[in-house]
């Protein structure tokens, strides 16, 4: 198949959506007049992170596919349903952030849309994510998982055991090798794929109706057959970068999908969310620092400042210090 | 159906008394019944029934889907436990000895001891297996594992010493939201002295609790694991010595019930730290300057403490017994640290 | 030669004042210039000269064989850094960030720390990176990771906080003939007010042996890394109330120079332990226990300590602060315990 | 080529004694008769093991190839050179085992012979073996390293960032698949070499002469051109396993290299040597207790017995105690 065929119409309505608004906000970030508190998000977003992640199943109720965007963060969260404010906040580090700004990098979970965080372990979420699988597999009949890893990341045990596990246990997983480089290995993603023996899936065109198509079929195959996939996303220059876009709004177009104000409308919403965010996020206030010492067990009562000497003695003294000038705290 | 429960999870309805495998087996094979989201990964868990056969014959009761045999890679199955529980299952990861956890070190400590403050939610899972030394494994098979993650916020701890701790426990860990790591000593396993008859009902134990396993006005003994057992015969032999002590069964390392620790102190005035771990940053250490901040006051002499040697588990069987520490030698400190 | 040497190995040649990173990477150079055994391995050390820049135009000057960028696989390359300790080389193993030593627990612990022991025969060679908070690193790029490591019989610590220090003791660790682990505080790596002018000689640190920061009769004060500093400001602080407080610098953390310690606090009856790492299971614990073991006659008050919150390192400033121990905490605390 | 032309009579020699010597020491630990101390010793001798291992280069100054006998243990270990009487020592833990009875399993190393023991975890050895492998790319021109792993280990993050990292650094390791099953897994060995991009080593036949021979060209390659290699071992059948060391003396003697009596006299050599190893290890004494207490760091001091409470107190009283009775101690 060729161009937009059989690719429904409310997908491509949200995968241009989506990539209108990952565009944006990736073009307002980099402006010069970014304030200096958002500097840790003006990273590329990778609009073929959308288009595949746009071909899951996406739910809110926590009953959906899953996703760690990894490597193409945010633009996988974006289109598991995430909004440029919750990023912008994630950034920004402020008190609303997803992560009540305890957390950074790509540590946002959101398990009800489907987005799973990390702790800054390349190749590491490969296990967690293929645990979830498992889940799918034993419990769900419908559901399957996506991971984005890079190339560097396949060097880690890590990835080497969530992949082999995967593998024996069948988990359905669409694992997508994408990143900043293609790391110098001496071997193809088939022969990786085949030293698992899991299914290598093609990525022929990096264009993003393709990668949809190919994203969908794959995951249809994981859910009714189960086990992992695993398919690269070739490095493209930033001409074949740019051109992603424009090429996909002149497919909509060439093939009659949708009209030039139906995708104006759409960029105007997506614009006008973009900006929102964007001087919504200046607004927001910075975390309390109690926020520090939120619980990290369930059961735990929130810290005592005890650390800090303010009690330095909760217990008191039976018998007073012999010190002259001695102070009896309580 | 009870009938042809496999042996090792049926003394209990059968009205015997449990050895502490069995008890463990209990608790996983009734926390299996009663909650279809639990399950159990590990390495020969299945068809073999595990190392120790705690789980012979869950895999017929059970099945596949939640008797899971792993390859070896303690780190890709721990964090597919993060996973799953993430969606809602129970995992209980078995390691087939406690030692083999540390290739899970990274995920333990970095992913899972952190979901709930990263705002990634409760990560509930167990991690299990034997523990401890005395079983002339060498250094590969006899360690404990606490003090590698005594340091870790976000995650449980819990050595217990008896069957019906180790059932009522392991029952908590199971239900807790949080991840527990849970350590069981292969000296306790099928220890014909320390068998129970345990309750029939669905009874727990509560995580965070220490309990006092003897009564004592002189000196406070705290221990865990199989050293609780080694400290209560000192205390028989103390008692000779008309020395009454009060032994502190832990029962979970982290939290540490240290209001319990305090509260025995403050009766005491002297308190022996015992642990089969070793020396140098065990969790002597840790109690020693709780005690500080909340009960100097009352201490009548230094807190000490009686513990393994700073080395590898020995291999050979006279090493490994001088390496370990002995009622007698608890005794002894006993003995000094009341006299002080 | 000397003249087209990279910016940060060239400070002391010129007779200028070196950072602590600089005496760092000084402290690499001329060990790797002094013996050809000494190699470094690590993620993005050679072409890109390593994330902080310690080891730049290393590359160009030792070659890759001496200058090795590693795939990330910090298990896997901390084990062949040990194959090659074997076979008589001397690696220096850059963490990248020091958090990144958790995937190289089992084999550090497990493998490396036993090799003496086991009849293995030394394994010479050095883990360092940077450490600790302050940086807005977040929970995976601001840790401490001493006490991961503080339990394991085999192993050496050092945690460096200042310049010569750094420089001495990273030459000591190179030619130590155990495994050493070695952090270096980002928070000093480029601090202007810890810059020093080092020996142009050739001068090591011994390991093991702790340093009078400064002298007081009034209350010792225990610490290491950047939180000496903060010890420093507090005692200042105090000093204009009177109170002379005696601040000793740990240097190495294991083995742990007790005597030191003991003969502070013999003298001044008061002990402080502060950390900057978080507090359950902290060094404090152990340090506290050897006092009740070595000193608790001389112990006028309770030995207290100053850490961090119980908790991952927070993401944002404003919590980062808030978590991290401060030179206030420490005045707050010192006073407090003066007055005991 | 066929049969033994072209291995050097030496090494046939060797080869022929060193399988007898393990298969004489197996049988006579299989004995019902064998002491409960040597127990931990009864294990199956595989001589491919022997055949591989002999083809390395071995000295007795620590500059010879380097071997991990791992799952084959003990016989390239006794390929190497170690006596039947040190295998026995280290299984009766006696003082004068090898690692002085402190630690056990395969955890045997000298490195003067070139054998390296282990931390009983499957694969992890293979990361140190490519570091060995590393310093001999760097260094010595003619040296190489050879690892024995099983299956089950490949599964492990250790063993695939230990074959990653000699792949990347072109190391000289021989890794070896063998062990007491193949796993289950999904992959050919083939698949797996080429997922790292290096070679796989084909071993056709499994009687010795051939492994012998294959191992011999894969190291002189690896020397020469460096790089790991991978080479998977069969199971054999107990009969085929019982064939192995009367087709290696047939062919000695068929293809005239040694004469029936020279056979004999080597036969009785291993004999007398397991026969004096089996004596002389019922005589050895246990260890020393304080054998415990070695040093694990190089400038440690015998740790001092501190611990045993029996000097607690070692710095003695400032004051002395309040309570009656009590002790002063110093
Ligand atoms: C265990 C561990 N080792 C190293 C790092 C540091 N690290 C984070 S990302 C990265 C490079 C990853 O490369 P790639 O996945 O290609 O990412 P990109 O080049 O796109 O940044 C490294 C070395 C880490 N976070 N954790
Ligand atoms: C990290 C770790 N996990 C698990 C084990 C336990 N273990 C030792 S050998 C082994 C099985 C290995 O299988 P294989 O290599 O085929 O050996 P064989 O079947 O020949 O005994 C297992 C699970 C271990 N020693 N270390
Ligand atoms: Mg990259
Ligand atoms: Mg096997």
């Amino acid at each position: 198949m060729r161009g937009l065929a059989g690719i429904p119409r409310e997908a491509l309505e949200d995968l241009l959506f989506q990539c209108l608004q990952g565009k944006l906000l990736e073009e307002r970030l980099r402006r010069s007049d970014t304030p200096q508190v958002l500097s840790g998000a003006t990273r590329e977003i990778d609009l073929r992170g959308i288009a595949i992640a746009r071909a899951m199943r996406r739910t809110r109720d926590g009953k959906g596919d899953l996703c760690f965007p990894g490597p193409l963060a945010p633009g996988p969260a974006l289109a598991f349903g995430a909004t440029p404010l919750e990023y912008l906040r994630h950034a920004a580090r402020t008190r609303t952030s997803p992560a009540s700004a305890r957390s950074g990098g790509d540590s946002w979970t959101d398990l009800r849309r489907g987005i799973l965080g990390w702790s800054g372990r390349p190749g590491m979420m490969t296990q967690v994510v293929a645990g979830a699988a498992l889940a799918f597999a034993r419990r769900d009949a419908d559901r399957a998982a996506l991971a984005f890893e890079s190339f560097p990341a396949l060097d880690s045990g890590g990835w080497h055991e969530g992949m082999s596990l995967a593998a024996a246990q069948r988990a359905p997983v669409l694992v997508v090798l994408a990143g900043r480089d293609d790391g110098d290995r001496r071997s193809t993603t088939g022969s990786i794929a085949r030293a698992y023996g899991i299914r290598e899936i093609r990525a022929p065109a990096n264009d993003l109706a393709s990668l949809f198509r190919v994203a969908s079929r794959a995951r249809r195959r994981m859910a009714a057959e189960g086990g992992p996939a695993l398919m690269k996303l070739g490095l493209l220059s930033a001409g074949r970068r740019g051109a992603l876009l424009p090429q996909l709004r002149k497919q909509l177009l060439s093939e009659g999908l949708l009209l030039p104000s139906e995708i104006d409308a759409i960029a105007r919403t997506a614009s006008a969310g973009v900006s929102q965010a964007l001087s919504r996020i200046l607004r927001e206030g910075a975390p309390e620092p109690e926020d520090a010492l939120v619980a990290v067990r369930m059961d735990s009562a929130p810290l005592h400042p005890w650390t800090r000497m303010r009690s330095p003695s909760p217990e008191g003294s039976r018998v007073p210090s012999k010190e002259p000038g001695a102070v009896h705290v309580h | 159906m009870s009938t042809d429960l496999p042996p090792q999870v049926g003394r209990t309805r059968a009205g015997e008394p449990a050895t502490f495998l069995e008890a463990v087996a209990e608790a996983l094979w009734e926390e299996m019944e009663r909650d279809d989201r639990v399950f159990l990964m590990g390495e020969d868990i299945g068809a073999y029934g595990g190392a120790f056969k705690v789980t012979r014959g869950f895999l017929d009761r059970f099945g596949p889907s939640r008797v899971i045999d792993t390859p070896i890679s303690e780190g890709g199955f721990t964090g597919a436990a993060a996973g799953a529980a993430h969606m809602g299952l129970r995992p209980v990861v078995e390691m087939q000895f406690m030692d083999f956890i540390s290739p899970a070190y990274d995920v333990l400590t970095n992913y899972i001891a952190t979901s709930l403050y990263r705002g990634s939610g409760p990560l509930p899972l167990v991690v299990r297996g034997p523990a401890g030394g005395g079983n002339r494994g060498g250094p590969f098979h006899s360690q404990n594992v606490e003090m590698a993650f005594f340091h870790t916020p976000g995650l449980k701890i819990v050595y217990p010493s008896t069957p019906s701790d180790a059932k009522g426990l392991l029952k908590s860990a199971i239900r807790d939201d949080d991840p527990v790591l849970f350590e069981e000593h292969k000296g306790l396993y099928r220890a014909p002295f320390c068998r129970e008859t345990l309750p029939a009902a669905d009874r727990v134990v509560p995580i965070g609790k220490a309990r006092v396993a003897l009564e004592g006005e002189d000196l406070t003994i705290v221990s865990y694991g199989l050293m609780v057992h080694r400290c209560l015969e000192a205390a028989e032999a103390l008692a000779r010595d008309r020395i009454r002590v009060e032994v502190i069964d832990l029962r979970t390392l982290l939290p540490l019930d240290e209001e319990a620790i305090a509260a025995s102190v403050r009766k005491t005035g002297k308190l022996l730290i015992v642990h089969e771990d070793t020396r140098t940053g065990g969790i002597a250490g840790e109690i020693a300057i709780r005690m500080n901040e909340r009960a100097f006051e009352w201490l009548d002499g230094p807190i000490l403490r009686v513990t393994a040697i700073d080395s590898p588990v020995p291999f050979s069987g006279e090493l490994e017994d001088y390496f370990l520490p002995t009622a007698a030698d608890v005794a002894t400190a006993g003995r000094y640290l009341f006299r002080y």
